[in-house]
């Protein structure tokens, strides 16, 4: 089964060239659409077949090698595959999700233009997805790394003649690339590294079992460690990094769903667990990704709490989600970061489709009132749940699943982040305070989101209000499988507290638990200790769902009230801390002066001075000197006296 | 016999009074002149040495200055005479629509 | 073939004499003859890129050898060429890029055509023989012929400032390549004087001088400075974006493709390996500079308002990773540095293609004047995208793999610190070919006149295509390359570090950290973990 | 009596002469058909001179290799004499081969033209087979005289007038001042034989240091110093070269300077050899001076002519170069830089023969734009010697500069060498200001272009053949210089 | 008394020699130049060169200075005024002083040499001075001799071409 890993990618990308070369000939969007979703439901297929096969092998790492990439001295990089839970895991997320979203797509994008190139993009994305996930060696990690960029930067820019959706792209690129250049930095300093102790490699598996000649703790450890931090900070969208990820809504809904919330955006928790040993190895950078972590978490949350867009409410949320993820990536809870990881892809992909499907509807609705009123404002919407049932109630579902409600998939593994964050060996009360506070405004501010939105009076334009339909079936199927499993997604990593055997952790075991055991990283506490802490994150976020709901369900006016009392912290939260002006004006602006005066004070002036200086003193002395040929026999004999005197001069009397 | 040297000296003196008339004076013949001047000092040079050396090679050096001198004059005459056919000057100085 | 490489190299000498006697008023068949010609040169070249025997020997091959002027113990000049790893890739490219060439100028050449024609097949002449000289009196003939017809090109069928562009053009690489000359001539005394080059200017035997080090730091930086002015190094660069901005488009994509790298070439052939321990002196130097021009000319090339000039400031940037590469003296960074100039060569190349028909459409350069293009063309916008992440350095695409390896040498090496800095260079490439991307490509189409432009035609996908297929191939399979790029460079750089000074190791304490030097002996017991 | 001729004869030796004599033979029969030809035909004239050149240069070659000594070791037909010889007749024969068309446009189509040319040609063989003074001093006299008329051939144009005074009124002021430095060498060695002069100077050591000696040495310097137009005895040249008729300006810039380093050069290493340490010292800062002075004042003309003359200011300096080398390759890179120089420039001169009009107001830059579209082929073949003179390879002036500054740098003068090729570098700019003209830049206005003739495209043919000849396989002619090295 | 006499002739050839270059009038300085070659035949005969002296008179005082006189009278330049700036003056003055002073300077620090040629007192008894002239002339120098032939043929054609009126 393990032979047939490569037609994992293989399918996306097959389905990708197709359309993108033929996709403008077929037109038939339902050809199309059709078609992309076969190439990736496929993958999935085959994913699950081997994702089956490993749960029931002994072996737990399988390689498939295809062929050399690079072959430059000691640097042998191969075109290869890796196998493991880990991986497994994450193509099942990848692929299943994938097909789902791209199931909803065909719904969603019905009529748009270049219908065709979106699924084209759409294909690509997966098929980057899954080189990162896959890739058995970091080069090839790096393929998919950058590949899910340069597609978030194409469907991103879907709308490119927006100029709103080209900045986002950009800077989703640009961001991207300061990521990976700590992840390249990193991967340079770990090769040598390594190398200077006999082993050239950029492989996982040879990294993993070698990793200990750098020395536990060592600088250069941390370094390393702390360079892909720097990417995974990019890919992930954490402080500093995260700002491209609220803009990048700017693409289509199904893609804020696969990749800004489910997939790529996982890519740095993913790679953190993929290079868990050498995270492990340095408590230094663990410190600082699990402080990141919670910082983010809550800083997101924070920000999540005055947006008005649904959908930018989402991606604040997703950005505070991913806080989660490293925060448990952070105290050694790995597992429970790749856990949280597959929820979140559960519950946050449903939510970002129903804020799809309701901004379909609401679209249709404006559209029909030839209104020009922002459908993805919630402030126009509320009482949609009578007219969009399924689109509300699997919205509420992902909801509650990410506020941390039991038995919810959100639940379980949220838990289990904060029961890692204040017991860990790793951790501290302060994070598990942070983490906590994070769930409880997370809990408020996704109910003020579906408050906002579902509940209360339509405040739509009237002559739209009654014509805001639910979605077609492409479009709900996949919001109610996804929020089944957001409902019971949890259920495969239940603590053994809870009566659980967590088969998650026993599944990825292989992957996380040599650097757990070497570095002693777990959680350890009392039975009492860890059921207080359950119960009191389930009170905490009920006291958030609470809060949402008095403010915005049974007081409509009080936050208003709230704004006028306090407008600049309104104002502040509104404007995302001023954080994008805070780095234009650190970085961006500075660097555009810079490159302007490099260009017009040092290039043209300095250098091309000095050049056409020399050239113009030249040409000065030649003008000077033309004038010594006066055209006079007597100056020319005059010159050519002092020439014989001050040579005899010189030569006799020496 | 007068040593060589009051020779020599005189011939310096005429060679640098030869080269002050061609640095000041303006008219072509006379710059011309100056020239002989200087020519004939060094004939005197020519000569002394010779007589000096007991060597009759200076006295042949300056049997061909004389020839050359001559088909100078010759030439430069016939130049000066064209210049001043189309001038109608011979100083130097107006000879000067080629420069720079 | 016997004398392969005298065919390669003389057989556009030959179309251009028969092309001076074609009628002049026949543009067409001016054009088809030319395109035949540098086709014909390219599957000459051909059984090169398929012979097997670089992959095992470093040494040269195709040799030929003539005594050219030979005169005892006088003067001796052979007729010297020869190829190996180091050069078969950019021999290729030469004669790759160059029917790719011709066919871009189908339309935008209407002046003098025939001047035009013969001017590119003289260059091409030039080009290869400077690449398959292995004596370097020929080496710097060729060198100094190339400046002839690349003059002409700027200078009759450039742009507005052309003349300023093309007298400066001239005189930079000029004067770097006389002061080389000048060193030539002492190498060759020395070597005369030494009695150990006894065949003329054969560099083979120059590489066993042995010169002495003081000695040479001097003949090091007339060669270096040539060299540099034509990679072109900062701050010796300012020829370039002026010369870029006026060239025809031809003369664009020869000159970022195959003249930029006779520079770094010239470093990899010449200045290091006669000269290593100079070479290791200067080395800091020279990294520093590369690296300065990786971000200065990102910078540059970020804030500029005409298209080519951006492509060619970023040309700047580029080739500091060839530099860093080369000047990390391992194999990593110079497999990574040869094959970024290939890359160089196809991206930028491309870019300008992507510029000429952006121009040939517009007549404007004017980044303002376009916009939301991509609706309108929507091939060109996918090639352009292509060509612009290969240029940015995708992974997947053959940027990457250059970038990468010449990153990752000077990582191995004691540049690590540049490296980093020069890692930064991945992310303003990004800021500035996306940014000119988007305000070309994106947004509404407001312009009128951009209205009715037309996508790009069959001719100029079919000269895109080869571009394409290489972009890929050398992103997913460099190996094609490596193969035969290895054994050359391997032994290159075990002849410059055997003659370089031994650098003394300090005492390994176990604890590593960036300030170290490279260790290199494998066989290191691993250290147990704590 | 009898005793005296047999004396005489005994020191004949016609075969050391034969080359001069052979020119100086058809010079005479020349003059005399020119007195029987009717007035304003000189086109026979110029065919006969040509046949004089060719049967000259047959007979030079015929020498090579066989060096003849006679007249009392007063001339030496050696392998270098034969060299600067064919470099001699070369500069005439492509003289008068772009003549005759020019002179009856200007309208002086007189006979004399060509014997003066060929006895010019015949000093210049004196000069560079003379071993002594005397010998050299009358070759260069016969070959001043000559030029001066030359010069100022055109007695109606003022310029012309102008340019044969001023040639004529500077070249006697140094004529002063060379004898007065052969005067002192005689005092000091007592003798005018060059040979005899280095075996003195060789046993007497003392003359080294002795004033008159370098006193003698600089002035005789001095005068063929102003004959190669080397700085600062070089300011007639501009405008001499500028107002001489343009063959007569290309005949001056090639033979007559040949003519001025073969006898230099035979005067300082045969005779003066001794003394190696002053004059190359000497002749290092000239250098310098000449090159920097006819490059940098070149780059601020407009006269095509007079950029020319700049140029060959500056080519002088090159040359110089390879004397202060004073080594084989760098005395040997001199007769191959002559023989290149010879080519280029005067297929340059050959090329304004036929841009400039009657009156010559044509050769500016600006009558030189849009000249690449008029006349192609005329044009490519200006091109190429343009790029001679710069010296970009494959060219002769590329071969020509590379042997000189070869020989600098194996001498050591490394700076003196990189002083030279920054020099070409400035030399670039005006060069390719031509082509700029030429090429980049549309007509400004219509000009009348003159026909072309068929001696003047065959004297560009030849010189163009002789440029890319010496420029790709300069072997041979490098080592006919090697061998051409007394 | 001999240096006596040549102090005289020297004096006189300076003073005529500075009456050349200082003179107005062409002519005046012609005359000049014509008195300062008489003394310096005068030298030439306190030197045992009568020969010379008699060419001296006859070639140069003879025929170059007639010539000389005939083309100031044939162009009637003589009264035309042709001083120069004061400055011009000073600065020539400057040089040629400059220049006379390093002559005497080389020439006193200077040595010549000192052979025995074949011109010794009893030679010059025995064969007189113009035998010893042309005995060197036509043997040793005897290609000078026929060469100065060539020389005057060029200057008489060449002055012939320039000076003729029509082509």
């Amino acid at each position: 089964m393990y032979d047939y890993l490569w037609l994992i990618p293989f399918f996306p990308l097959v389905g990708s060239i197709i359309n993108g070369l033929f996709g403008k000939k077929i037109k038939n969007e339902a050809v199309i659409g059709g078609f992309a979703t076969a190439m990736i439901g496929l993958s999935f297929v085959v994913s699950a077949s081997c994702f089956f096969s490993l749960l029931n092998d002994p072996v737990k790492v399988h390689e498939q090698v295809l062929g050399s990439w690079m072959s430059v001295g000691h640097l042998q990089v191969e075109w290869g595959f890796l196998l493991d839970p880990l991986s497994a895991l994450m193509i099942m997320v990848v692929t299943g999700v994938g097909t789902l979203i791209h199931l909803y797509s065909i719904g969603y994008m019905h009529g748009e233009e270049g219908f065709y190139r979106f699924f084209s993009y759409l294909n690509l994305f997966c098929f980057c997805m899954l080189m990162l996930v896959l890739g058995n060696n970091a080069l090839v990690m790096f393929i998919g790394w950058e590949g899910v960029g340069l597609c978030s930067y194409l469907l991103i820019g879907y709308y490119f003649h927006k100029k709103s959706a080209g900045d986002a792209a950009k800077k989703a690129f640009v961001v991207n690339r300061v990521g990976d250049f700590g992840f390249l930095v990193g991967l340079g300093i770990l090769f040598w590294t390594l190398g200077s102790h006999g082993v050239w490699t950029v492989k996982f598996t040879e990294i993993a079992a070698n990793a200990h000649l750098l020395g536990a703790g060592s600088t250069v450890v941390t370094i390393v460690t702390l360079c892909f931090f720097l990417g995974a900070t990019g890919k992930s969208a954490q402080i500093p990094l995260y700002t491209w990820l609220p803009d990048a809504m700017e693409g289509p809904t199904p893609v804020s769903a696969l990749i800004h919330a489910a997939t790529m955006v996982t890519a740095g928790v993913y790679m953190i667990g993929r290079m868990n040993i050498l995270f492990a190895m340095s408590p230094t950078t663990m410190l600082i990704v699990a402080m990141v972590g919670a910082a983010t978490a809550i800083f997101a949350a924070s920000i999540g709490f005055a947006q008005n867009d649904i959908k930018r409410v989402l991606a604040y949320s997703t950005v505070s989600q991913l806080g989660f993820m490293f925060l448990a990536m952070g105290v050694g809870a790995f597992t429970a970061g790749i856990f949280h990881l597959m929820t979140h892809a559960f519950f946050k992909a449903c939510l970002f489709l129903g804020s799809g499907s309701v901004i379909h509807g609401m679209h249709h609705g404006l559209h029909h009132a030839h209104s020009h009123d922002d459908p993805q404002d919630m402030r126009n919407m509320g009482g949609l749940s009578k007219k969009m049932k399924i689109t509300y109630w699997t919205f509420l579902i992902s909801t509650i699943a990410i506020a941390g409600i039991p038995p919810l998939a959100g639940f379980f593994s949220k838990d289990e982040i904060l029961w890692w964050s204040f017991a860990s060996t790793r951790g501290h009360w302060l994070l598990w305070l942070t983490a906590t506070a994070a769930a409880m405004m997370t809990a408020f501010y996704m109910f003020r989101l579906v408050s906002m939105t579902f509940w209360g009076e339509c405040r739509a334009n009237p002559k739209a209000k009654d014509h805001i339909p639910e979605s077609p079936w492409t479009i709900t199927l996949p919001l109610i499988i996804l929020a089944g499993l957001a409902a019971l997604g949890g259920f495969v990593g239940v603590p053994a507290l809870l009566g659980g055997s967590n088969h998650l952790a026993t599944f990825l075991n292989p992957v996380f638990g040599h650097a757990q055991e070497t570095f002693n990283l777990s959680a350890h506490g009392s039975h009492a200790t860890e059921y207080g802490l359950m119960f009191f994150s389930v009170v905490v976020a009920s006291i958030g769902i609470g809060i949402a709901l008095y403010m915005y369900n049974k007081n409509p006016d009080l936050p208003g009230k709230f704004v006028a009392r306090f407008p600049g912290l309104h104002r502040a939260v509104f404007n995302k801390w001023y954080v994008d002006e805070i780095y234009d004006a650190l970085f961006v602006n500075p660097t555009k002066k810079l490159g302007t005066f490099l260009w017009k004070g040092f290039d043209v002036k300095l250098v091309d001075g000095v050049v056409n200086g020399v050239a113009a003193t030249v040409e000065a002395c030649a003008r000077g000197m033309r004038y010594t040929q006066s055209g006079l026999i007597a100056s020319y004999a005059m010159t050519m006296v002092i020439g014989v005197f001050v040579i005899i001069a010189y030569y006799v009397f020496k | 016999m007068i040593s060589v040297n009051y020779f020599l000296v005189l011939s310096a003196i005429l060679f640098s009074i030869g080269v002050f008339g061609v640095l000041t004076r303006k008219n072509a013949i006379v710059v011309f002149m100056c020239v002989e001047l200087m020519l004939n000092a060094v004939n005197l040079t020519f000569i002394a040495l010779s007589r000096h050396l007991g060597n009759m090679d200076g006295q042949i050096f300056v049997f061909f200055v004389m020839a050359v001198a001559a088909a100078e004059a010759a030439v430069g005459l016939a130049l000066m005479i064209t210049f001043f056919r189309n001038r109608e000057t011979l100083d130097i100085d107006d000879a000067n629509t080629l420069k720079w | 073939m016997q004398n392969l490489l005298s065919w390669m190299t003389f057989f556009p000498l030959v179309g251009l004499a028969i092309l001076l006697f074609m009628p002049g008023a026949k543009e067409n068949a001016l054009k088809v003859w030319t395109l035949v010609v540098t086709i014909i040169t390219f599957m000459i070249s051909l059984p090169l890129a398929f012979d097997d025997v670089f992959k095992t020997s470093a040494a040269m091959h195709y040799t030929e050898f003539s005594k050219w002027i030979s005169i005892g113990d006088f003067f001796q000049m052979n007729y010297n060429v020869g190829v190996d790893g180091i050069s078969l890739w950019l021999v290729m490219l030469t004669t790759f890029i160059m029917p790719i060439a011709v066919l871009s100028t189908w339309q935008a050449v209407d002046k003098n055509v025939k001047g035009f024609m013969a001017m590119l097949l003289l260059l091409e002449t030039a080009m290869l023989g400077a690449f398959v000289s292995i004596d370097l009196f020929l080496f710097y003939i060729f060198w100094e012929l190339m400046l002839i017809p690349m003059y002409f090109l700027i200078g009759i069928w450039g742009g507005k400032n052309r003349i300023y562009a093309a007298v400066k053009f001239f005189l930079y690489t000029a004067v770097g390549s006389l002061l080389m000359l000048v060193a030539i001539i002492y190498v060759y005394y020395y070597g005369v004087k030494t009695g150990i080059a006894t065949d003329g200017f054969s560099i083979v035997e120059f590489y066993k001088l042995g010169i002495p080090g003081n000695l040479q730091t001097w003949l090091f930086l007339a060669f270096a400075f040539s060299f540099a002015i034509k990679v072109p190094m900062f701050p010796l660069h300012t020829w370039l974006p002026d010369a870029h901005t006026e060239a025809p488009t031809a003369g664009s994509v020869i000159l970022a493709a195959v003249l930029l790298k006779m520079g770094t070439y010239g470093y990899v052939r010449f200045a290091i390996p006669l000269f290593p321990e100079a070479m290791q002196t200067f080395t800091p130097l020279l990294a520093t500079l590369a690296v300065i021009g990786i971000i200065y000319g990102a910078l540059v090339a970020m804030m500029q308002d005409d298209v080519k000039k951006l492509v060619a400031y970023s040309s700047v940037s580029h080739l500091g990773f060839v530099m860093l590469g080369v000047f990390a003296m391992n194999l990593q960074g110079m497999a990574g540095g040869m094959l970024q100039m290939i890359n160089h060569g196809i991206s930028t190349g491309a870019l300008f293609l992507i510029v000429g028909f952006l121009y040939e459409r517009r007549h404007t350069r004017e980044i303002n004047e376009f916009g939301g293009l991509a609706k309108k063309m929507p091939i060109f916008a996918t090639i352009f995208m292509i060509m612009t992440f290969s240029s940015i350095g995708l992974p997947g695409t053959n940027g990457f793999v250059g970038e990468f390896l010449a990153i990752l040498g000077a990582f191995e090496s004691e540049l690590r610190w540049y490296a980093v800095v020069a890692t930064t260079g991945v992310i303003f490439a990004a800021v500035y070919m996306l940014w000119m991307y988007q305000r070309v490509m994106f947004g509404e189409c407001n312009n009128p006149k951009n209205a009715d432009l037309k996508d790009l035609s069959a001719r100029e996908i079919t000269l895109m295509v080869p571009l394409l297929v290489f972009v890929f191939w050398i992103g997913v399979y460099p190996n094609t390359f490596f193969d035969k790029m290895n054994p050359a460079l391997e032994n290159l750089i075990k002849q410059v570090k055997s003659q370089q000074v031994a650098i003394v190791m300090p005492a390994s304490t176990g604890e590593y950290t960036l300030g170290n030097p490279r260790l290199t002996h494998p066989g290191m017991p691993p250290q147990g973990h704590q | 009596m009898e005793n005296l001729v047999q004396i005489a004869m005994q020191n004949v030796n016609f075969d050391a002469i034969l080359p001069s004599l052979v020119l100086c033979s058809f010079g005479m029969v020349l003059l005399l058909m020119n007195a029987f030809m009717p007035r304003g035909k000189s086109t026979p004239a110029a065919w006969f001179s040509l046949v004089a050149i060719v049967v000259t240069g047959f007979v030079s070659l015929a020498a090579w290799n066989k060096p003849e000594f006679g007249f009392a070791g007063g001339v030496a037909l050696d392998n270098y004499a034969t060299f600067f010889n064919i470099i001699f007749l070369v500069a005439a024969g492509l003289t008068i081969l772009m003549s005759d068309d020019y002179l009856k446009r200007e309208g002086y189509p007189v006979g004399e033209f060509y014997t003066l040319i060929l006895f010019a040609t015949a000093g210049s063989m004196w000069m560079a087979s003379g071993t002594n003074l005397m010998m050299i001093f009358l070759g260069l006299e016969v070959l001043s005289v000559a030029l001066y008329v030359l010069a100022g051939f055109f007695r109606g144009q003022t310029k012309s007038n102008e340019a044969g005074l001023k040639y004529f009124l500077l070249g006697c002021f140094s004529t002063g001042f060379l004898l007065y430095g052969i005067a002192l060498l005689y005092g000091v060695t007592g003798t005018i034989d060059l040979a005899r002069m280095g075996e003195f100077i060789s046993a007497n050591p003392g003359a080294i240091t002795n004033p008159m000696a370098v006193a003698g040495l600089m002035l005789l310097s001095t005068g063929f110093l102003f004959k190669i137009a080397a700085a600062p005895f070089h300011m007639w040249t501009p405008d001499t070269y500028q107002g001489a008729p343009t063959p007569i300006t290309a005949f001056m810039s090639a033979g007559p300077k040949a003519a001025a380093f073969a006898g230099f050069i035979r005067i300082l290493i045969l005779g003066l050899g001794g003394m190696k340490a002053e004059w190359t010292s000497l002749l290092w800062i000239i250098a310098v001076l000449t090159m920097v002075v006819g490059n940098v004042i070149a780059i601020y003309q407009t006269d095509i002519k007079r950029t020319l003359a700049y140029s060959s200011i500056a080519h002088a300096g090159y040359a110089l170069v390879g004397i202060v080398a004073a080594n084989e390759i760098g005395v040997s890179g001199i007769l191959f830089y002559m023989l290149a120089y010879t080519f280029m420039n005067l297929g340059a001169f050959a090329v304004l023969v036929l841009v400039g009009k009657k009156g010559e107001e044509n050769l500016t830059l600006d009558g030189f734009a849009g000249f690449g579209y008029k006349r192609p082929w005329l044009a490519i073949a200006m091109v190429i010697f343009l790029f001679s003179l710069m010296g970009i390879p494959p060219t002769a002036g590329f071969a020509g500069k590379f042997y000189i500054f070869a020989g600098a740098v194996k001498a050591g003068y490394i700076w003196l060498a990189v002083i030279g090729v920054l020099n070409s570098a400035v030399s670039l700019y005006y060069y390719l200001r031509i082509m700029v003209a030429m090429y980049f830049k549309a007509p400004t206005e219509e000009f009348e272009w003159i026909k072309m003739s068929a001696p003047v495209v065959a004297s560009i043919v030849i010189a163009v053949v002789g440029v890319l000849y010496m420029g790709i396989l300069p072997g041979g002619v490098i080592a006919m210089a090697k061998n051409a090295l007394f | 008394m001999e240096i006596l006499f040549f102090l005289f002739v020297a004096f006189v050839a300076v003073g005529s020699g500075i009456f050349v270059v200082t003179c107005k009038n062409p002519v005046n300085s012609a005359i000049a130049l014509v008195n300062t070659f008489f003394c310096l035949a005068t030298c030439y005969v306190l030197l045992d060169a009568p020969f010379m002296a008699a060419i001296q008179l006859i070639v140069y005082a003879g025929a170059i200075m007639v010539l000389i006189i005939f083309v100031i009278m044939l162009l009637n330049i003589g009264t035309v005024d042709v001083v120069k700036s004061s400055h011009a003056v000073a600065g020539g003055a400057l040089m040629a002083v400059l220049i006379g002073i390093q002559a005497l300077y080389m020439l006193n620090r200077g040595e010549v040499a000192n052979l025995d040629g074949p011109m010794t007192e009893s030679a010059l008894r025995e064969f007189g001075h113009t035998e010893l002239l042309a005995r060197s002339l036509f043997t040793e120098f005897l290609l000078p001799f026929e060469v100065t032939s060539i020389l005057l043929l060029v200057a008489i054609v060449g002055a012939v071409v320039l000076a003729k009126r029509e082509v």
